[in-house]
Order: C-alpha cells, then structure tokens, then sequence
C-alpha cells in the first residue's frame, strides 16, 4: 500500500471530519455542536481541493468553485444557527442541548 | 450640431427623466421637480434642434434605427426611431411650446401644494408625446399614444378632488380609448397583413411601396381595399386622439384641468397626435387613391369628418361663455380644419396648419390662463371685461393671437396656413363642400373671437375678481410674448412666395418658388370674410359692450333657438348620455341581475344540496362506521406510541444514530462488496 | 524609501526609465548580501532582508510618525508641540520608546494572561502581515499573488479577533463592551470599505496590485494620468474608501474604541506598558497599510504623477504619496471632533455603503461606455458625474437633516 | 451640502497649521522654564517675613515676635520665639525680635490670616510656585532666613499692597513723631489728631501693648 | 512536500481536537479558530490561494465574529457544567460512534488505491475563477447571493429581541 499524498489529506479530512462528529456527539453546549459541524463542513472542503489538486484534471477549477460556494453556505448556516442558539437561549435561559427537547415524540 | 438618429431616444429619454426625478421628490422639493422639468425640457429642444438639422440635410431621406425588442420564438418584434422632417419639425414645435408651457406653469401653479406632481406629470406627458413622435414602429407609436392618454387624463383630473374634474378626465380617458380602439384592431390587422409594424425598414416597412401594393391588391367586406380598412381604422384612433366629430365630446370638458394643461394637450401634444398620426402613414391612407373599384376612399372620409368638425365646432364656439370652453371649441374646429386639410390630399398643409396653430394656441390658451389667473380663477366671460387697462401685456398678445386665429391676413401666420388648408380643398375633384364648410368656418372663427376679446378686454368690469386683475409676474408673460412673437412670424416659412417649410417637408432640398395658391381669388374671398366675421362681431359686442353679467346676449335676442341649440353643443352630449350611457347602464344591471338571481342561486341550491347529503352521512357515519374505525385507531396509536419512544427530541441521539448508520453503510458497502 | 531623500541631482539623467540603477538598488543591495551566503540559503536571507526592510523602514515611519503626529496636531492647536527631546524634540520617540518598555506591565489578577499576552502580538502580527502584498515600488513587490487585495483583507480582517482577544483576556467589563463596540465598528466599515474598491477590481478585472497598477498606467490628455482617483466614480470611492480606511484603523474622528478622553481606552483599558506600545504600533502599521493599499488602488501606486517626472524612482513616489496621506490622516484629527456610536454606524450604513453600492453601478456604467468618444465622453463624464453627485446629495440629506432629539428609554 | 461643514473645518486648522508657521504670534504657549506668565497681582502662595533692608535682613525685620499670627494660624503652622533682649529696628527703636520663626510649608494653607492680623506689616503673602522639593520633611519647614525678603522685593510683588503699606507706616510714624513731641512740649493736644491717621496709629499702640506681658 | 503538509495538519487537527475537549468557551472557540487558519494554510499549501484567503476572510474574519458575539451573548447558564459532557455514557457513546466513523473512514481511505493525477499542481488565476463563476455558475452564484442575504435577514430577525419584553417567565 502506497500511501499518496491524496492520501495523506484524505486522512487529515477525515480526522478533522470525526474531530468535529465526535465534538457534536459529545458536548451538550449547543454553540459548540455547532462549531463542531462547522468543522465537519470544512473536512469536507478539503476534500475538493485534495481531489481537485491530485485529480486528472486540476485545470477546471471546478474543485476550487465548489469549496467557494461550500464556504459561502456555512457562513450562511453560521449565521442562521448561531441566530437560532440565541433565541432558543432566550426562550429558555440555556444552550444545553439537551434542554431543547420540543421535539420529544 | 446635429443629432444621430441612433441617439434620437434622448429627446423623449430627457423628460421621462424628470418625470422619474419628479416622481422621486418630496412634495418640498417645488425647485428640483420644476428645475428638472425645464431644464430637461430645454435639453430636449435642443436635441430637437439637432435632430432637425440632421432631418433638413437630406430632407427626402427617412433615416430610421431599428432594434429587435421582443423575440417571440417566430419572429422578432422590433421597434425604431425614425427621423425625417415631419418628426423633426414636430419635435422642435412640441419642445418648444412646452418648454413656454412648463415655464408659465411655474407662474400659474405656484401656489399648489402638489407642485411637483404636476411636474411630474408634464414630463411624463411631453415624454409620452415626443416617443409617439420619434417612433418608426406603430406599436411604439401606440404605447406611446397611449401613454399620452394617460397622462392626459391624469393632468385633467389633477384636481380630483373637484368632481368635474374628475368626471372631465375620465370622460377624456374613455372617449379618446374608444378611438383607440380602432386604432389597436387596426394595428393587427395591419400586423397581420404585412407582418411588420415598422414605418420605414429599408423596402420592408409598411409605408413602402412592397407593403403598402399588397395590401391595397386584398379586398375585404364590401370590396372595400384591406389598405382602406386598415386606414379607417387607425383614423378612429386619430378621431378619438384629435376631437373629431363624433368623438369631440371630451374635448371641452377637458378645460376642467389646470389651464398650461388645456395648452399643452390642445395646443401642442394631445391633439395633434391625431393629425400626425395620419400624417404619419398618409402613405397608407392615400394608397387607395387611385383605386376606381372601392366604395370608398379613406381620405373622403378624413374630409367629410373634418369638414363637420370644423363647421360645427365653430358653430358651437359662438355661443359658449366660459373662455375656455371658447378656445376648446375653437380648437375642435382647427383640428376639423387639419383633417380637412389632410383628407383634400394636402397633409403639408396640415402640419404647416398644425405648426402655427400649435403656437398662436398656445398662446391664446396662456393668455386665457393668463387672466383667469389674474381673475381669481374667473372664467366667464359675462364675469369679466374691461381687463384691457390692468393686464397691457395679455390683451395685446391676446389680441394678436385672437387674429392669428381668424386669419387676419399677410401679416399672421394663422392666415397662411389657413389659405393653404382653403387653397387645398377648392383643388380637391372630388366634392367643393369641405371648401364652404371651411369658408364657413372661416366667417364664424373670426366672429367669435372678435366676440370673445370684445366680452373679455373691452367695456367694464362686470365682477369684483375682474375689477381686481392686475397683471401677472413676467414668468407667465414672457412666454406670451415669446409665442406672440413666433404667432406673426411662423407663418413667412411657408407663404406661398416663400414655401420653405412645404418644400422641406415634401422632401425638397430647394424652395420652389411656384406658388402654392394659383389664382387670387380665393385669397380675395377669405380676407372679405375674415373681415365680415370680424366686423359682425364687433357690431354686435364691440359696440355696445355688455353692462350686466345677466344681459342677453345679441344673438340670443336675434334668435334664442339656435342659440340655445349652440349653448347646448347641439346636444351631444345628451345624445351620448341616452343612447350610448343608457346602454351601458341597461347592461351593468341585466348582469348585476344575472349575477345576483341565476348564479348565486344555483351557487346556494348546490350548498343546501350538499348540507343535506352531510347530514344524511354523519347520521350513518356516527353509529356504523365509527365503531370500526376507533378500534382501528387505538391500535394504531398504541404501535406509534412505540416508536415516538425513539423521538427522544434530543439532537445528540439524532446524530449518534446517522453517525452509526453511515458506519453501518459503509461497512455493508466495503465488506459485502456492495449492496 | 531612505534612497528617495539621497537623491541628488548628479543621477538626474541616469536614473531614467525603468530599469535605472536607482530603481534597481534595493534589489541590487538584497541580491549582494544574500549572494555572501550559500545558494541553499539565499533565498532565506533573501526573504529575511526584505521582511527585515520592511520592519525596520516602517517601524521608523512608525516612530517618526509619532512625532510628527504630535508636532501636527500642536500646530494646529497653536501650540509648538514636543520640543524639549533633542533638538526640536526629534529625540521624542526614543524617549516614548524608552519610557515604554521600562514601564511596569500590569496583568489584572484574574485576567487570561495567555490571551492577554497573544493579544497585541498578534495585532501587530497581522498588521505587519497587510504589508507583504503591497508593492513599494516597481520592483519592490516583497510578495506577488494573484489574489493579493483579498490576502490584504484577510489579514486584516484577522486584527478583530485580536481585540476581541484584548477585551476579553482583561477580564473587566468595561474592556469587554469596548471590545464588542470595536468590533461593531470594524465590522460596520469593512462594508463600505470593501465595497468601495470593488469597482476598481471591476475595472482593472483583477486582484492582483501589480495588475491594478498596470490598468492604471498611461496618460489622458498627454499629462493627467490615468489613476482611478481621476474619474468621477473613482473619486467617490477613493473618498468612501478614506473614510471607512479611518475607521479601520480607530483613527479621529472614528476612535471610539479608545475614546481616550471619554472611555479609558476602550479595550486597552488593562493594558500598560510596551503592550500599549505594541497596540499603538499595530494602529499606525493599519493606518499606513491601509495608506499605502489607498495608493495601489486609487493613487496609481508608485506611478509617477506626471510624465517628465518618471525620471524619480518610483519608491520615492510611493513614499511621497503615503506621506500625503499619513499627513492628511493627521489633518483629519486635528479638525473634527469624535462621532458619537449612533451616528458612526448611522454613517456606515445608511450614507456609505448604498452609496459604495450606486457607485458601483456608476463604474459599471463607465465601464460600458469605454466606446463613447468624442461629444460622448462629455455626455458620459457628465452623466457619471450626476450619478456620483445625485445619490451623493439625496443620502446626504437623510444624514444631515433635522433629526428628531433622541430619547432614551433607560435615562 | 453635505460635507461643506468639513471643508470649512479643514481650512481652518490648514489655516492654523501653516501660519502658525509664519507667524509666531500665533503660538500661544510659553515656554516655561525660559519664560514664565507675569502672575496677577493680587496672586498669593504662603507667608514672608519683610525687612527694610536687603542687605541685613536680620537686623531689619519688623516683626517683634508678637506671636499673634502664632496664635491665629489656622493650621497652626507657624512657630515663634521671641528674644529675651531687645534691638534696635530699622527705625532705631529698641524691639524685642524673633529668634525663631518657622512656617511649615507643607501645612500652610496660604490663607492670609496672619496677614490680616499683623499690626506691624510684618508678614505678607510671597508669591512663590516653584517649591517643589526633594525632601519633605526639612525642605518645606522654612525658618527665620528663608522667609526674610526685603521691602524692595515686597513692593515688585505687589506694588500696589505695598505703596498703601508704606504710606500707612509713614504716617505711623509721624503720628508718632508728633506725639512725641507734644508729649516733650507743656502743652498736651490729644484732640487734633490727623484724621486720615486717626485709625491707623491706634491699632499698633494695643497689640503692642498686649504683646509684650504675653511670654 | 510532506513536511509542510505535517505541519499544517498538526496545526489544524490538535486545535480542533483540543477546542473540542475544553470547557472554556472562549478558548474553544479562539482555538477554532486556529484550525481554520491551518485549513486556510492547507488550502495556499494545495495551491489553491484564492479559497485560502477567502476561508481567511469568511472563517477567521466573519464566523469567528459571529461565534464569540454568540458564545458572549448566551453566557452565564444557569448551570455552568453544561460546558461538559453531562452524562459519562453520552460521551462514551458519542466516543465510540465518532471514533467508529474514524475507523471506517479510514479504512475506506487506505484500501483504496487512488492514483495521484500527473499533472503539476495548477495554479488556476483568479480572473479564470471569476469568469467560470460569472459564465457557467451564474445561477449558483446567484443563489448564493440569494441565500446569503436571506439568512442574514434570517438571523437578524431571529436574534432580534422582541420589543415586548422577555417572555420566559421560570
């Protein structure tokens, strides 16, 4: 087994990627969780680039396009979920995961 | 300087500019909206200029700019701008006269708190007025026509909160949407038959030779030429637009708006849109000409209408009191005279017609202003007098635009445009009576005029707002003086020694010298009765001026019947009201009916239909089926109470279980080698 | 910059074009020292000289600046300024320096001491790093990228976390909201500031400095040259970009952060000594980044303003250009007073960046009608004129116009 | 417009900037070291002893250790021993002198009740503000010889204060002459005292009175 | 080539691991923060510089922003141990699937053989970028601005107090 450098980032993505799953898994403070799947979206762009960079064809662009578009909705889904963190703080003076059970079935 | 015709969009691009500002200006902001109204006005003019001296360099030649606008999958729908002398020559007037107008308007509409609205709206209208003009395509031409509408009727009912003018400007709107009407069925049939709306298309165009054939080879009903037709049809939208006989209704009532409005529509804008139109595809009304077969030629009814029209608005002009309405009647008989002029086959005579009149009009209606203003809003007659004194600089340009109009001869240009329009008819082969109509005409416009400076500037003060008038700041009367001016002087670019302005527009490069008027007779004849109408009219008012508001007036002691039938405008009016208004309202109510017991009662039979088959269900429905029904649910509740279980609403558990069902996946995918 | 003031007129005709030995002498003197040392090592040393250059030339920029400032703003006040330091007082910011560092540097008990520690290193870190990308002279580029007005702007984008960082390490409230009030202001003004020059990218269609540099090359009418500043959408934005460059970097009458006469210093409230110093050396190292990104953008960079006097190395011009600016920036402080919170973000928002956004519609109309020639030109100049005037005014009224007496709901 | 307002702002500090420049009148600072601001007149900081005379400053000073300043001084920063012998003053009248007189500076509040409460001119308001000192305890406590300052440099202080002080003690002085005087002729006239020295020779005659049984 | 790429890797993973085990907010958040500067970092080493500085721009400038405003805003719990995992068991769990995930994905990655394009690393010039952006992703690009200007209305709507008071009564 040759380990490529396509290799080597698909490891760190996929490190950085269950740093961040094992982040949401496990903290209880909604902001983090958050953080948490932020740092899950960004394995995934360097996902593109190392696909993009190795791949048969780095003259397209289309990798780098992609992570431009990826970046611009997780500051999007920054904004709206940090909103939404807020306002449930507000509704019921806590960030704890847990305490926002509304949902229970 | 001279302005490409590419650029020719500017002129109109100018005023819609002010009119988007004017829009956008607090009601405070009164110097901005007029500021930006005139100075886009003064631009436009310029351009006018411009494009007028590019149109003169080669006065034959219709330079046009087409672009495709709409692609419709089939063919493109283009539109264009056209620049030839008669657009040229229209845009100068209209500039011009407007830019006098909106200038007066900042005088006469000082006190308004909607100041800038009214800006606004000129802008707009001249707008709408100049598109119409520089448009090479009659769907333009017809957007911008209709914008013209609008705006008209939005500066007739400026003061809606007074009913009349409410009532005025939506009769203006419906009356002038009849005509145009006919102008649009005629637009796509026009389209249909030739497959092109464009004027001038290098050979394509619908006023070229290639189109204009196939239409006059088609017949329709009647054996009536598709040309004829087509002809009549956009002569209806001329006769909605310019005042025509059947459709001169509105026209009057129109004087209910402010008054630089009444002189922007009937003077320079409105009105002559009319007049250009036909002057715009005469080419396609004058096409049947030669045509022996037809039952008709669409210029014999161009001047059978004019003919009426001219006579009969003069005929009503005689016996109407408020000075405007004088003036607006008077217009419908010019405009008579324009479509006269047109149908006789003398469309040059028409525009020079419509060129001066444009100007000593719009002088009169300015002086009308002028005193109506000074008069505390006064606008009887029988109310005013002796205002020659206190307003020096009115009466005098009243009193010259008063003889441009009646045609005071040599030295008024109302006088030649006139004889050109009179010289015309008697060389028409087909009939002599549009002449006496005209000859008429001519005998009456000078005795009402004479009756109507003599009512207004002579004898005494009959009312304290007349006996208080006092002349006007010189931002409304040096407009006056500047159109007095150009009333005597317009009229030396066409006399008949000098036909300068014929020969432009004919596309003649050189001043022919021939003269236009053969034989002086004619001349000889009109000038008697310009004399006659004026000394009739003095005898009668000028003499003995009226002392009373309530005294009769002499013709009505003459003859109180014809009298009362002119006062009364023949009745026109109260025909429309009983045939057509009575119609109309028969309508609304059979449908109000219609509505009301058919529909609606259907409607509610069905309802009570259903209310009743309801009630018949639910009683089976509450004892039968229920029972089955309920078991069924409290199983199925039971079984969903179990699964809820898992909706623990906690998101932790949401994402451990897609994190253990994406590992689950893959695991199946990696080690069963795929599902 | 230090060649510009040994400039004598002996090397007038020599120094003409681009290629002179002038033009060529600071990458003459990096190329003679690194080429002591071994190849493997040269472009190490290489690196190092330039990033020492830099440091060391603006550094001193930074210090005479100071100076400068203070005598400026004496003068201004009619008052002489520090004269007492040396001769003219020019020893002032030795003696600044001295008095700085030997200060005792007091850390709040409670205060994050890691993070109050990081704080002004990296504010100084990244301002410093703003200056890697902006060309100096013709040759004097120390990094060329080809997204090199982003890079600008992510670096300095980073100097907010290190306030947050400041405010927050203090562990004192008041530094906190300081911080938080800071940051709505960076936040507010990199709108219009970003946006501003978003019409110039438009126009040159690139992010690269060298490449805003090339658009801007040449001359109208045979002497004005073609810098961005000298049209009428590109003076709007020049103007947008100084306002909003001000409040970038917490200059008066935008330095509300520190308010040093109203708040104790904003954020720095809990900070003494040399990391004072370094918080004041991060704001200059803004200020003449953001002077010198002005120039790129706007000012044709170290083009020469007029043809017969391309003969001068181009880094003198830079130099003389950031000068202008720098004095102007202190012209500012001198003479307006500090904005209150409500106007300033009123001013950000309302008035700066609709008007950054109209003006980009203006440049996209000038761009449109590059054909136009002749009378056009006139008819486009003046129309693009009207559209930066326009919005100008009618914004301007909404900002200026009676505004009601606020009232408070907690006073 | 908008933006006039700051226009005109630039101009005027452009205005300031370059003239200040060119013309110095501007510049409204002194530098005070080289140059010190003329104080107002009536400006006071802490108490002198005067003497006639500048060149024996000792031997002419017109306090008699009365004391009563001792005894007024609110802070109680003054400290006097009175001589057991008697000299000659600078009128050549035999008084008795302070041996000690101490104002501890650091206590003084420059209140100027001693001065209103002299009957012998003797101790005025100085006008010192540089005092600044590197020892506080001995540097600030002035004795007889730090406080002693002529006459001379009384009357630059506060020429005004001064020239009335004098008249007022010539004419002491001459009401005391005459006094003399009528005491060594037969004939006594209490009555035609000069009115504009009615009051003054009264007031020193009591406390002088007073002063002496006091030790 | 390697030795860079280690480097970035550890500067992005031990942030990101840290910041994920620490209880105080701030630092998890600063720390973040340093990981996303180490993508940043990754993304200039893979040549793709003009995605680095807008992760610059976009994460250490503006989310990060966002982040601390949001972590100041919702301060002072009622219960501050919520920072930590609460329940043991939770974390095992969360532990054992996210370490799961690792496990597969990594397996996922070494067994499979990629083969690493020929071609040199290609620089693609900005200007290149923008046309495609303008050219071929018009309507994503669109969107995006759609979506970023609709969430940001969003969020402010969302964050916005309610002039009526708070409602939460305990």
């Amino acid at each position: 087994m040759i380990l490529t450098p396509l290799h080597l980032c698909l490891i760190l993505s996929s490190a950085l990627f269950c740093i961040g799953l094992i982040g949401a898994l496990t903290r209880s403070n909604a902001i983090l969780v958050l953080l948490g799947i932020e740092l899950m979206l960004n394995a995934a762009n360097i996902n593109f680039i190392a696909f993009w960079r190795y791949g048969p064809n780095p003259e397209a662009g289309t990798g780098v396009l992609f992570v431009v578009f990826a970046i611009g909705v997780a500051a999007a889904e920054a904004a709206v979920g940090l909103a939404l963190v807020i306002a449930i703080y507000r509704h019921q003076r806590s960030i704890r995961l847990q305490d926002a059970r509304l949902l229970k079935g | 300087m001279s302005l490409p015709v590419q650029l020719l969009w500017l002129i109109p691009a100018l005023p819609l500019l002010a009119a988007g500002l004017g829009a956008l200006t607090p009601r405070s902001g009164r110097k901005l909206a007029s500021g930006a109204a005139i100075l886009a006005m003064a631009g436009s003019f310029l351009l006018s200029c411009g494009a007028l001296m590019t149109a003169l360099a080669d006065p034959a030649a219709h330079l046009v700019h087409n672009f495709a606008w709409l692609d419709l999958g089939e063919g493109v729908l283009r539109l264009g701008w056209l620049l030839d002398p008669l657009t040229a020559f229209m845009c100068v007037m209209v500039t011009f006269v407007g830019l006098l107008i909106f200038i007066f308007s900042t005088g006469y509409l000082h006190e308004d708190p909607n100041f800038t609205r009214f800006f606004c709206f000129l802008s707009l209208f001249a707008a709408a007025m100049l598109g119409l003009l520089v448009a090479n395509s009659l769907l333009l031409l017809f957007i911008c026509w209709e914008l013209v509408g609008l705006a008209s009727y939005l500066l007739i009912g400026f003061w809606f909160h007074k009913p009349s003018a409410a009532a005025a400007a939506k009769k203006a709107f419906i009356t002038t949407r009849i005509g145009d009407l006919g102008l649009l069925l005629g637009m796509l049939w026009l389209y249909d038959s030739t497959g092109s709306l464009l004027f001038y298309d290098g050979g394509q165009g619908v006023l070229e030779a290639t189109a204009l054939g196939g239409l006059v080879a088609q017949t329709t009903i009647g054996g009536l030429a598709v040309s004829t037709a087509i002809g009549l049809l956009i002569f209806c939208g001329a006769i909605g637009k310019s005042g025509q006989f059947p459709l001169h209704v509105w026209l009057p009532d129109a004087m209910e708006g402010p008054t630089p409005v009444s002189a922007l529509i009937h003077a320079a804008t409105m009105v002559a849109a009319g007049v250009f139109l036909i002057a715009r595809v005469y080419p396609l009304m004058a096409v049947d000409q030669g045509l022996a077969t037809t039952p008709l030629h669409a210029l014999t009814v161009v001047a059978t209408i004019g003919a009426i029209t001219a006579l009969m608005g003069a005929m009503i002009a005689v016996a109407q009191d408020d000075i405007k309405r004088v003036l607006a009647f008077s217009t419908v008989s010019q405009l008579g005279y324009m479509m006269l002029a047109l149908g006789v086959g003398s469309w040059v005579a028409a525009i020079f017609h419509l060129l001066t009149h444009a100007f000593f009009k719009a002088l009169l209606f300015l002086g009308s202003g002028s005193v109506i203003h000074a008069a505390h809003h006064e606008q009887d007659i029988r109310r005013l007098g002796g205002l020659r004194g206190p307003m020096r600089i009115t009466f005098v340009t009243f009193a010259l635009g008063m003889m441009a109009l009646s045609g005071v001869p040599f030295l008024f240009s109302g006088f030649w445009s006139k004889e050109a329009i009179l010289h015309a008819a008697q060389g028409w082969n087909v009939s002599h009576l549009p002449l006496y109509a005209g000859l008429a005409a001519v005998v009456l416009t000078a005795f009402y005029m004479t009756r109507l400076v003599a009512e207004t500037f002579f004898g005494s003060a009959r009312s304290d707002e007349a006996r208080h008038a006092h002349e006007n700041s010189p931002v409304m009367t040096v407009p006056l003086v500047i159109l007095a001016v150009c009333a005597i002087l317009l009229g030396f670019i066409g006399t008949p020694a000098f036909p300068w302005l014929q020969s432009r527009l004919m596309g003649q490069t050189e001043v022919h010298g021939h003269s236009l008027f053969e034989g002086g007779g004619l001349m000889v004849l009109s000038i008697v009765l310009v004399a006659i109408g004026i000394g009739s009219g003095w005898a009668l008012y000028g003499r003995r001026p009226r002392t009373t508001t309530s005294a009769l007036d002499p013709i009505e002691k003459i003859s109180p019947g014809l009298f009362g039938a002119l006062r009364a405008r023949f009745g026109f009016d109260e025909l429309y009201a009983a045939t057509v208004g009575r119609l109309n309202t028969a309508t609304a109510a059979l449908a109000d009916g219609l509505d009301r017991y058919v529909w609606d009662g259907a409607v509610r039979f069905l309802a009570a239909l259903g209310e009743f088959a309801g009630f018949v269900n639910k009683e089976a429905d509450e004892d039968v089926l229920n029972g089955g029904f309920d078991a069924t649910n409290d199983k199925i509740r039971g079984t969903a109470r179990l699964y809820s279980a898992a909706q623990t609403g906690g998101a932790h558990g949401y994402m451990r279980t897609v994190a253990i069902g994406f590992v689950l996946l893959v695991l199946i995918v990696m080690l069963g080698g795929g599902l | 910059m230090i060649g510009a003031t040994s400039f004598s007129p002996l090397l007038l005709a020599a120094g003409a074009g681009a290629d002179s030995f002038l033009e060529r002498l600071p990458l003459v003197i990096r190329d003679t020292v690194a080429g002591v040392f071994p190849a493997p090592l040269q472009w190490l040393v290489g690196s190092t000289l330039s990033i020492v250059a830099i440091v060391a030339i603006f550094g001193g920029i930074f210090a005479g600046l100071t100076l400068v400032e203070r005598k400026m703003l004496g003068r201004i006040q009619n008052r002489p300024g520090p004269n007492r330091t040396g001769p003219m007082g020019l020893l002032q910011p030795i003696a600044d320096g001295i008095k700085a560092l030997t200060k005792e540097d007091i850390v709040p008990r409670s205060a994050d001491h890691l993070l109050h520690y990081l704080a002004p290193v990296a504010l100084l870190a990244f301002s410093i790093l703003t200056f890697a990308v902006i060309p100096f002279g013709r040759n004097l580029v120390p990094l060329e990228l080809d997204a090199a007005v982003l890079y600008f702007f992510a670096a300095g984008a980073a100097s907010e976390l290190a306030i947050f960082m400041a405010g927050w390490a203090s562990r004192n409230k008041f530094s906190l909201l300081a911080a938080m009030r800071a940051l709505a202001q960076l936040i507010s003004y990199e709108l219009p500031l970003l946006l501003s020059f978003v019409p110039i990218i438009m126009l040159a269609g690139t992010l690269s400095m060298t490449g805003i540099i090339d658009a801007q090359a040449g001359w109208q009418l045979g002497f004005i040259p073609r810098w961005y500043i000298f049209t009428p959408w590109g003076f709007a934005a020049f103007v947008i970009f100084l306002i909003a460059a001000l409040a970038e970097s917490n200059r008066s009458p935008f330095d509300l952060p520190e308010a040093e006469s109203e708040l104790i210093a904003g954020h720095l409230t809990e900070y003494s000594g040399f990391k004072y110093a370094l918080f004041f050396m991060a704001e200059y190292f803004g200020m003449i980044a953001l002077s010198g990104m002005a120039i790129t953008l706007f000012l044709g960079g170290w083009r020469a303003p007029l043809p017969f006097l391309e003969f001068i190395p181009s880094y003198a011009w830079f130099g003389a250009k950031l000068l202008v600016l720098l004095l102007f920036f202190i012209w500012i402080r001198g003479t307006f007073p500090r904005l209150r919170i409500d106007q300033l973000t009123r001013l950000a928002w309302k008035f700066l960046v609709p008007l950054a956004l109209v003006n980009l519609g203006t440049a996209a109309f000038w761009s449109l009608t590059s054909g136009w020639s002749g009378a056009l030109q006139l008819v486009r100049w003046a129309l693009t004129i009207a559209m930066v005037i326009g919005p100008f005014v009618l914004l301007g009224r909404g900002l200026s116009g009676t505004h009601r007496p606020r009232t408070y709901r907690y006073a | 417009m908008l933006g006039s307002g700051l226009l005109q702002g630039l101009k005027v500090t452009a205005k300031n900037l370059v003239g200040s420049f060119h013309d110095p009148e501007r510049l409204t600072t002194l530098e005070y070291p080289e140059q010190k601001a003329k104080l107002p007149e009536n400006y006071r900081n802490f108490p002198f002893l005067v003497s006639e005379n500048a060149t024996d400053p000792m031997g002419t000073l017109r306090c008699v250790g009365c004391q009563i300043c001792e005894k007024e001084c609110p802070p109680q920063c003054i400290y006097i021993e009175k001589s057991k012998d008697k000299k000659p003053d600078a009128t050549g009248k035999m008084q008795v002198y302070p041996v000690v007189f101490d104002i501890d500076t650091s206590v003084c509040m420059s209140c100027q009740i001693c001065v209103e409460v002299c009957p012998f001119e003797a101790i005025k308001m100085d006008q010192v503000f540089e005092i600044a000192t590197k020892d506080r305890f001995t540097a600030l406590l002035l004795d007889r010889n730090q406080l002693a300052k002529p006459n001379s440099y009384y009357h630059e202080i506060h020429p005004t204060e001064a020239a009335e002080v004098d008249a007022r003690l010539l004419a002491e002085r001459k009401a005391a002459e005459e006094k003399a005087k009528a005491a060594a002729t037969p004939k006594p006239a209490v009555a035609p005292t000069p009115s504009p020295t009615a009051t003054a020779p009264k007031p020193p005659e009591a406390p002088a009175a007073g002063g002496t049984p006091a030790p | 080539m390697t030795i860079p790429f280690l480097i970035i890797a550890f500067v992005t993973l031990v942030p990101a691991a840290v910041a994920m085990a620490l209880r105080n907010l701030i630092h998890s958040s600063l720390l973040l923060i340093a990981s996303w500067a180490g993508i940043a970092a990754f993304y200039f080493w893979a040549g793709a510089e003009f995605v680095a500085f807008a992760q610059v721009l976009v994460y250490v400038g503006a989310v990060s922003m966002i982040v601390l405003f949001a972590v100041l805003l919702t301060r002072h719990t009622r219960i501050d141990a919520g920072l930590a995992p609460d329940s043991i068991g939770r974390a095992l769990a969360g532990l054992l699937a996210g370490g799961a995930v690792f496990g597969v994905l990594l397996g996922a990655v070494l067994s499979t053989p990629l083969r690493v394009g020929a071609k040199a690393a290609a620089q693609v010039p900005v200007k290149r970028l923008g046309l495609e952006l303008m050219n071929h992703h018009t309507i994503a690009l669109l969107a995006i601005g759609i979506l970023l200007t609709v969430s940001l209305l969003g969020a402010v709507v969302l964050a916005a107090t309610d002039s009526k008071g708070k409602g939460a009564t305990p």
